[in-house]
């Protein structure tokens, strides 16, 4: 009557219960931690134009010898039709300094002689070619800085997780104290005194955004790995006798250090943003340099008739404005994919 | 309490552990947590010695500390009398092939970055027991054993259920042919019906390896089933010790037998037919605990002598051992 | 029985989640008479606190949804009347305790404002009466003190005293239904016993009704009259507690009742154990849910899901085999 | 709470003596005739005098000891008059600008304040408001729109920001003016009529009981406002939002609609107050971060605020100047958040009652 088999606990039976996950051949090479934030990060559409729009940038980076040729020996200098004060509008003949005509300028065009297409801000420094190369100089900034403060963070917070007790001490109250510094005036001041020492370059801004930069990083991969540290697994870890070196660079390392090194390397946006504004601000770069914020500091003289000049302002604030948006939308996303409640939920 | 028997596999000796508390201004230590305040049992070998208490009574932290997880405030240990209080961490490495931990949560003991073949064949790794196919084919054998497909070794934790992860938390306890084996709490994160598996599981496995398990619960119902003898613990110090059948058909010591009315029995006849004894109150902090007999706070027979004078932990009969001046 | 307090019929709740739809209630019915204390029994995702956070609405929405049935309280329908009917009843005629006595309670007001608040909603109490309520409570539930206690903060309680504040609080309004949530899942042994204690203490003195929800089959043992036992989002049992613990019927009962050790157990014996765990339904199945972990399964568990059926006047199961001889061995 | 309050308090000399020591450390990237201007206003016109400055100021001595009188100054030995010591807010000379560091602050730091108290208000209120109502219709249209906004926020640098602005409503709809007030105001508190209680002009105009001033002045500074809050709204709302939504998830909000309260006493009375503790912090680091983040919307708009005047200096390299500035703008932002940490040990009953 009653046929009695051998019950073998597999729900999938049901057909219509929750299917046991099947793992792709991509998830187990990444691993499924790794896995779950990248294609977490492509889930939304948010974040996928900001790596849309990472995406142009970087292209703008790459190419921008092919964009715009370089006038002159340093191509990072914003070649100029003139030493006339006032602006020039958009479309205007370029006359002197002329760099020679790309292919795609023509082919779109129909024309040999080049223009000032965005035109010229103060001093007849075309807007354009500064902008095309200040991506180069966006992006050589932002990692710079990025990778610094996140090396500095990453080896202080480290040090202070790791010795604890008076070192701890010392070194979180001398990350207290750096904190309380308000960042843009302390950067600026740095960078003020550093101008005379090092001259004029990128390098001021640079080591001054390092400088102040650096203590947010400590201080969440000191917490991070804390709390790594009191996890079980690494108890377990301890307790099956596995070294301590490997306990460090198997388990709490990339379990306290992954999720905050992908989410400070978006910062990229940030910083370059803070580095504009130091330039905005007349700190750093010669004038004339290819860069941002120095383009958009030009507008500073004209504001009293911004209605005529406003393009001095808009192409250059729309190309930073989604700069930043782009890392931005990404850092968002990457922010909900890491963040904790939504961990272990596959 | 002095066992000279020779079956003895671990000598558990006045063990102390107190986290200190620090405070105020300066944060200096105003206090400490008395979370174990000088237990002394053997675990024999080949047995399981059940350890229940309620929460907060120093249980977890006795097994750790045996382990020398936590350094002891005062003690000793003794693992086949060799005491493991001071032993250099190179050596007490070498001695952890002997002694494993089952943990109570399954989802946090397990790495999530790390594949089944490198948890379970992470402790071969460190002892250098084998290496590369040696490893493949022991994390195998080990899986079956824990009635785990093989096939599995290549997956990541998150892909199992919390009962399968016990499993694998088993056999990474098992890796290294340990002769004893702390199970700290490891059935209570898991569902009822899952229960049953992990503590089937655990006993084969000892029967197989003549395995011996200190079996940390708060679950008395289950510790019965499992333990061949029970020790009791409330704030820190154990109250009462005795072969299973002893402790349950007659305790001694008034907070066993509150413990014991407190079961919830799945029998709504005999709930009828029993009255039970509920206790009043909290339990006290573990802070500031109470002078005497821990338990006179909330004792139902204790007089003004159990504050003034400390019980002592005694013999009354063969292998039943009492904390109680009323006894 | 004349009209039951509570009627549920065909209740159905959904989950929208980003693998699909969770079907977590999948046509539930019951009744809970006037003064009864129902016990509902099932493992972690069986549908048994949502069935109950269902009637009163409380099913966050989204994610959740109540897609279909009725919850008739005393002839009326919970499920359709309006918001500001169903808030009439939160509190006031059917209140509820929850599992975790320490996140349950809002650590920034005091324990008194928080007791006074329903108080002065349903029965329309000024501060004064309500803070004169508030103690009398308190002192009810054992809380010494109770005057001063109420200007606490519920963090210097303790995990028992804020679980008794919470029921105090549940039975402020004296309602006809308290649903209980797991309340002492998370406390320890010796606290679970004075809660049940008195829970059963207040029963017999505020004569209201309780929905008990637990996995744990002795509590339930202590303190129901009728206990229902659920899986993937089913009833599969439904029995007086007695009848259900002397002759449990459908293999998940079985089971679930085999795994405990036994009482007055000597030896060693294996315990009984189900294999497999608890399935997250995507879809209402067509077969038995129970199917796949079942040891008494036969042909028919794959055709049909069978239906809660009587087998005695008050004895439901929803199972296609006799398993009555396998009742009487355990 | 007391205990809280004395090791927060104890704090304070550590972060002063931080603060100070990095700042001290960039003076020393100056020579010493540069530095000098910390304690006389004439720039040393040869060899002799500035080796005599150099002896008199000990600017030759060990750096501890120049730590010491950089902090408390020096005696003069003549007349007895202390010569520096930024501890008696003496911060040195400002050679680009001609006076006492101190008086420019004094001049302009009122300005600074009257900014950004008009700027916590929108700021607060709104950035509070929209976060709320984002979380409670959480995904749906004020949601989205909040999120919209709290990215283009964070994306826009308040410079791209403050310019475009200007772009709109004054260069184009003229709407607003520029510059702090109008001539007419000018020449009124020039003429004496108007007394000058606290220095901020708004606050001042309501006391003088000067409606048409104060509107005035509110004309003036309506863009850097907006432009103050704006950049600040979208992390705002961010952080509301977030945390928000994690007390709408918690256990406690359930038990509180279980009672049967109204949803909007269920996120006004339970919620809310729940979310605020978590936000006070950031409040409090915002409404601190305005004072140091004026440096670049003041410098858009031209305003005679703090933050232009060091921008200014910076950009002239007049270091001694712009480092006065920071350890004034260091000091009251340990002031400040001193005063953020206490307020939060009042409001969470968990710290007060600890």
């Amino acid at each position: 009557m009653t046929t009695t088999t051998a019950p073998t606990g597999d729900n999938t039976l049901l057909r219509e219960a929750r299917p046991e996950r099947k793992i792709g051949r991509i998830e187990r090479v990444l691993g499924p931690e790794n896995y779950r934030i990248i294609t977490g990060l492509l889930k939304t559409p948010a974040s996928i134009m900001g790596f849309i729009l990472i995406g142009i940038y970087i292209l703008v980076a790459v190419f921008a010898p092919a964009i715009i040729p370089p006038v002159g020996s340093d191509p990072y200098k914003i070649p100029r039709d003139g030493f006339s004060g006032e602006p020039r509008g958009m479309g205007t003949e370029w006359k002197k300094n002329t760099p020679d005509v790309p292919f795609w300028y023509k082919a779109i065009t129909g024309k040999d002689e080049w223009v000032h297409i965005l035109g010229t801000a103060q001093g007849q420094y075309d807007i354009f070619y500064g902008l095309v190369w200040g991506t180069r100089t966006a992006f050589r900034t932002g990692f710079i800085v990025v990778v610094s403060t996140v090396l500095i963070g990453i080896i202080i917070g480290s040090i202070s997780a790791y010795y604890g007790g008076i070192v701890d001490n010392v070194i979180m109250r001398l990350v207290d104290v750096f904190m309380t510094l308000p960042f843009i005036l302390m950067a600026l001041i740095l960078a003020a005194v550093l101008t005379p020492v090092i001259g004029k370059s990128l390098v001021p801004s640079i080591v001054a955004l390092i400088s102040f930069g650096w203590m947010g990083y400590a201080r969440i991969i000191r917490g991070d790995i804390l709390s790594v540290k009191e996890r079980d697994f690494v108890l377990a870890a301890r307790v099956v006798g596995v070294q301590d070196y490997r306990i460090l660079f198997r388990h709490i390392l990339p379990n306290a250090i992954f999720p905050t090194l992908v989410l400070a390397s978006l910062a990229i946006g940030d910083v370059v943003l803070s580095f504009a504004a130091l330039s905005f601000l007349g700190i750093g770069t010669q004038v004339g340099y290819a860069d941002w914020g120095q383009v958009l500091s030009f507008a500073r003289n004209w504001i009293t008739s911004l209605q005529d000049y406003w393009y001095i302002v808009v192409w250059p604030g729309l190309v930073l404005v989604f700069f930043v948006m782009g890392w931005n939308l990404v850092g968002d996303a990457m922010r909900d994919v890491l963040d904790p409640r939504m961990r272990g939920k596959s | 309490m002095s066992n000279n028997n020779e079956d003895v596999l671990v000598h558990v000796e006045n063990l102390v552990m107190h986290f200190p508390i620090y405070r105020g201004v300066i944060r200096r230590q105003v206090g400490a947590v008395h979370a174990v305040d000088g237990v002394t049992f053997d675990i024999r070998e080949g047995e399981t010695l059940g350890l229940v208490g309620e929460s907060g009574c120093g249980k977890s932290t006795t097994g750790r500390t045996i382990l020398q997880l936590y350094k002891p405030t005062a003690g000793n240990v003794y693992f086949r009398g060799q005491d493991l209080v001071g032993l250099k961490p190179n050596a007490m490495r070498m001695m952890r092939r002997e002694m494993q931990m089952i943990f109570q949560d399954p989802y946090a003991s397990l790495n999530p970055r790390m594949t089944l073949r490198d948890i379970v064949g992470e402790p071969l790794m460190a002892f250098e027991e084998a290496s590369g196919k040696e490893i493949d084919r022991r994390v195998g054998e080990l899986l079956e054993l824990v009635k785990l497909d093989p096939d599995f070794a290549g997956r990541y934790p998150h892909e199992f259920s919390g009962g399968q992860r016990q499993r694998i938390g088993v056999a990474r306890a098992l890796a290294l042919n340990p002769s004893f084996i702390v199970c700290d709490e490891p059935i209570s994160a898991l569902d009822v019906s899952i229960q049953a598996q992990v503590v089937n599981l655990l006993e084969d496995l000892q029967k197989e390896f003549h395995l011996t398990y200190l079996f940390i619960a708060h679950d008395l119902s289950m510790v019965r089933h499992i333990s061949d003898r029970v020790a009791v613990m409330y704030l820190g110090v154990i109250v009462e010790l005795a072969n299973r059948n002893d402790l349950y058909n007659e305790p001694l010591h008034p907070y066993t037998k509150a413990l014991l009315s407190a079961i919830p029995v799945p029998d709504p006849v005999y709930n009828e037919t029993h009255q039970r004894t509920v206790l009043e109150g909290d339990v006290p902090s573990p802070v500031n605990p109470p002078s005497g007999c821990r338990f006179r706070t909330r004792c139902p027979i204790a007089d003004e002598g159990c504050a003034l004078q400390k019980p002592e932990f005694r013999r009354i009969k063969p292998d039943h051992y009492v904390a109680c001046l009323k006894v | 029985m004349t009209e039951s307090l509570l009627n549920v019929q065909d209740l159905e709740t959904q989950f929208k989640t980003p693998e699909g739809i969770v079907h977590a209630v999948n046509g539930v019915s019951f009744k809970l008479a006037q003064g009864e204390t129902l016990g509902v029994v099932g493992e972690s995702g069986c549908g048994k606190s949502v069935t109950m956070l269902s009637c009163l609405r409380l099913i966050a929405s989204p994610p959740g949804k109540i897609v279909a049935g009725k919850a008739l309280f005393k002839g009326k329908d919970l499920l359709t009347m309006s918001t500001d009917e169903i808030r009439g009843v939160r509190g006031s005629k059917m209140s509820m305790v929850f599992q975790d006595p320490m996140t349950s309670l809002n650590p920034v007001m005091t324990i008194g404002k928080q007791m006074a608040e329903p108080l002065i909603l349903h029965l329309g109490m000024t501060q004064e009466q309500a803070r004169k309520r508030s103690i009398e409570l308190l002192g009810l539930v054992g809380i010494p003190n109770a005057g001063e206690r109420l200007r606490d903060y519920p963090h210097q309680y303790s995990g028992g005293m804020r679980q008794r504040v919470m029921i105090a609080m549940g039975l402020s309004c004296m309602p006809e239904i308290l649903i209980a949530d797991e309340p002492t899942t998370a406390l320890d042994v010796t606290i679970q016993a004075q809660i049940v204690d008195l829970v059963k203490r207040l029963r017999e003195e505020f004569g209201m009704a309780i929905i008990w929800i637990t996995h744990d089959l002795g509590v339930v043992a202590k303190i129901a009259h009728r206990v229902m036992v659920m899986y993937g989002g089913y009833i599969i049992e439904e029995a007086p507690v007695k009848e259900l613990y002397a002759h449990p019927t459908h293999p998940y009962t079985l089971g679930l009742i085999g795994s405990l050790p036994k009482l007055n157990e000597d030896g060693r014996t294996r315990l009984y154990s189900i294999d497999g765990m608890p399935p997250v339904l995507y879809k209402k199945p067509q077969v038995c849910p129970f199917a796949p972990r079942c040891r008494y399964v036969i042909e028919r568990c794959w055709q049909e899901n069978p239906p809660l059926q009587n087998i005695t006047p008050d004895h439901r199961v929803a199972c296609w085999v006799d398993t009555t001889s396998e009742s009487e061995r355990l | 709470m007391s205990t809280y309050i004395i090791r927060r308090l104890l704090l304070v000399p550590l972060l002063i003596f931080g603060v100070t020591v990095i700042i001290f450390g960039m003076l020393q990237f100056l020579g010493p005739v540069e530095r000098s201007a910390l304690y006389v206003r004439d720039f040393p016109k040869n060899d002799k005098q500035i080796q005599g400055i150099i002896r008199k100021y000990g600017l030759d001595r060990p750096i501890y000891e120049q730590y010491w009188r950089w902090l408390v100054g020096v005696k003069d030995p003549v007349t007895g008059n202390r010569e520096g010591g930024i501890l008696f807010g003496d911060f040195g000379y400002s050679r680009t600008a001609s006076q006492p560091v101190i008086d420019i602050i004094k001049n302009r730091f009122p300005n600074t304040l009257d900014l950004a108290l008009w700027a916590v208000f929108p700021m607060l209120s709104v950035g509070i408001w929209l976060g709320v109502q984002a979380a409670v219709h959480q995904n749906g249209w004020v949601d989205q729109l909040a999120r919209i906004f709290s990215i283009v926020g964070t994306s826009f640098p308040s410079f791209v920001f403050g310019l475009l602005v200007l772009i709109v409503f004054y260069a184009n709809l003229q709407w607003f003016p520029p510059g702090k007030m109008s001539d007419w105001v000018s020449q009124l508190i020039f003429s004496g009529d108007f007394h000058q209680y606290t220095k901020l002009l708004t606050i001042d105009a309501l006391l003088n009981g000067r409606i048409d001033v104060f509107l005035d002045a509110l004309r003036h500074m309506a863009l850097p406002i907006l432009t103050l809050s704006y950049i600040n709204w979208a992390t705002f709302v961010r952080v509301t939002r977030s945390s928000m939504l994690e007390t709408l998830r918690m256990d406690y909000v359930t038990t509180a609609r279980a009672k049967g309260l109204k949803e909007s006493d269920v996120i006004n009375k339970h919620a809310r107050p729940n979310a605020m503790i978590s936000i006070t912090t950031l409040a409090g680091f915002s409404v601190v971060g305005l004072l140091g983040g004026v440096v670049i919307t003041e410098t858009v708009f031209n305003y005679p605020g703090i933050g232009q005047a060091a921008a200014s200096a910076a950009q002239q390299l007049d270091v001694v100047t712009v480092l006065g500035f920071a350890v004034f703008n260091g000091l009251i932002l340990i002031l400040a958040n001193l005063v953020v940490d206490i307020l939060y040990g009042f409001i969470d009953p968990r710290v007060r009652l600890a």
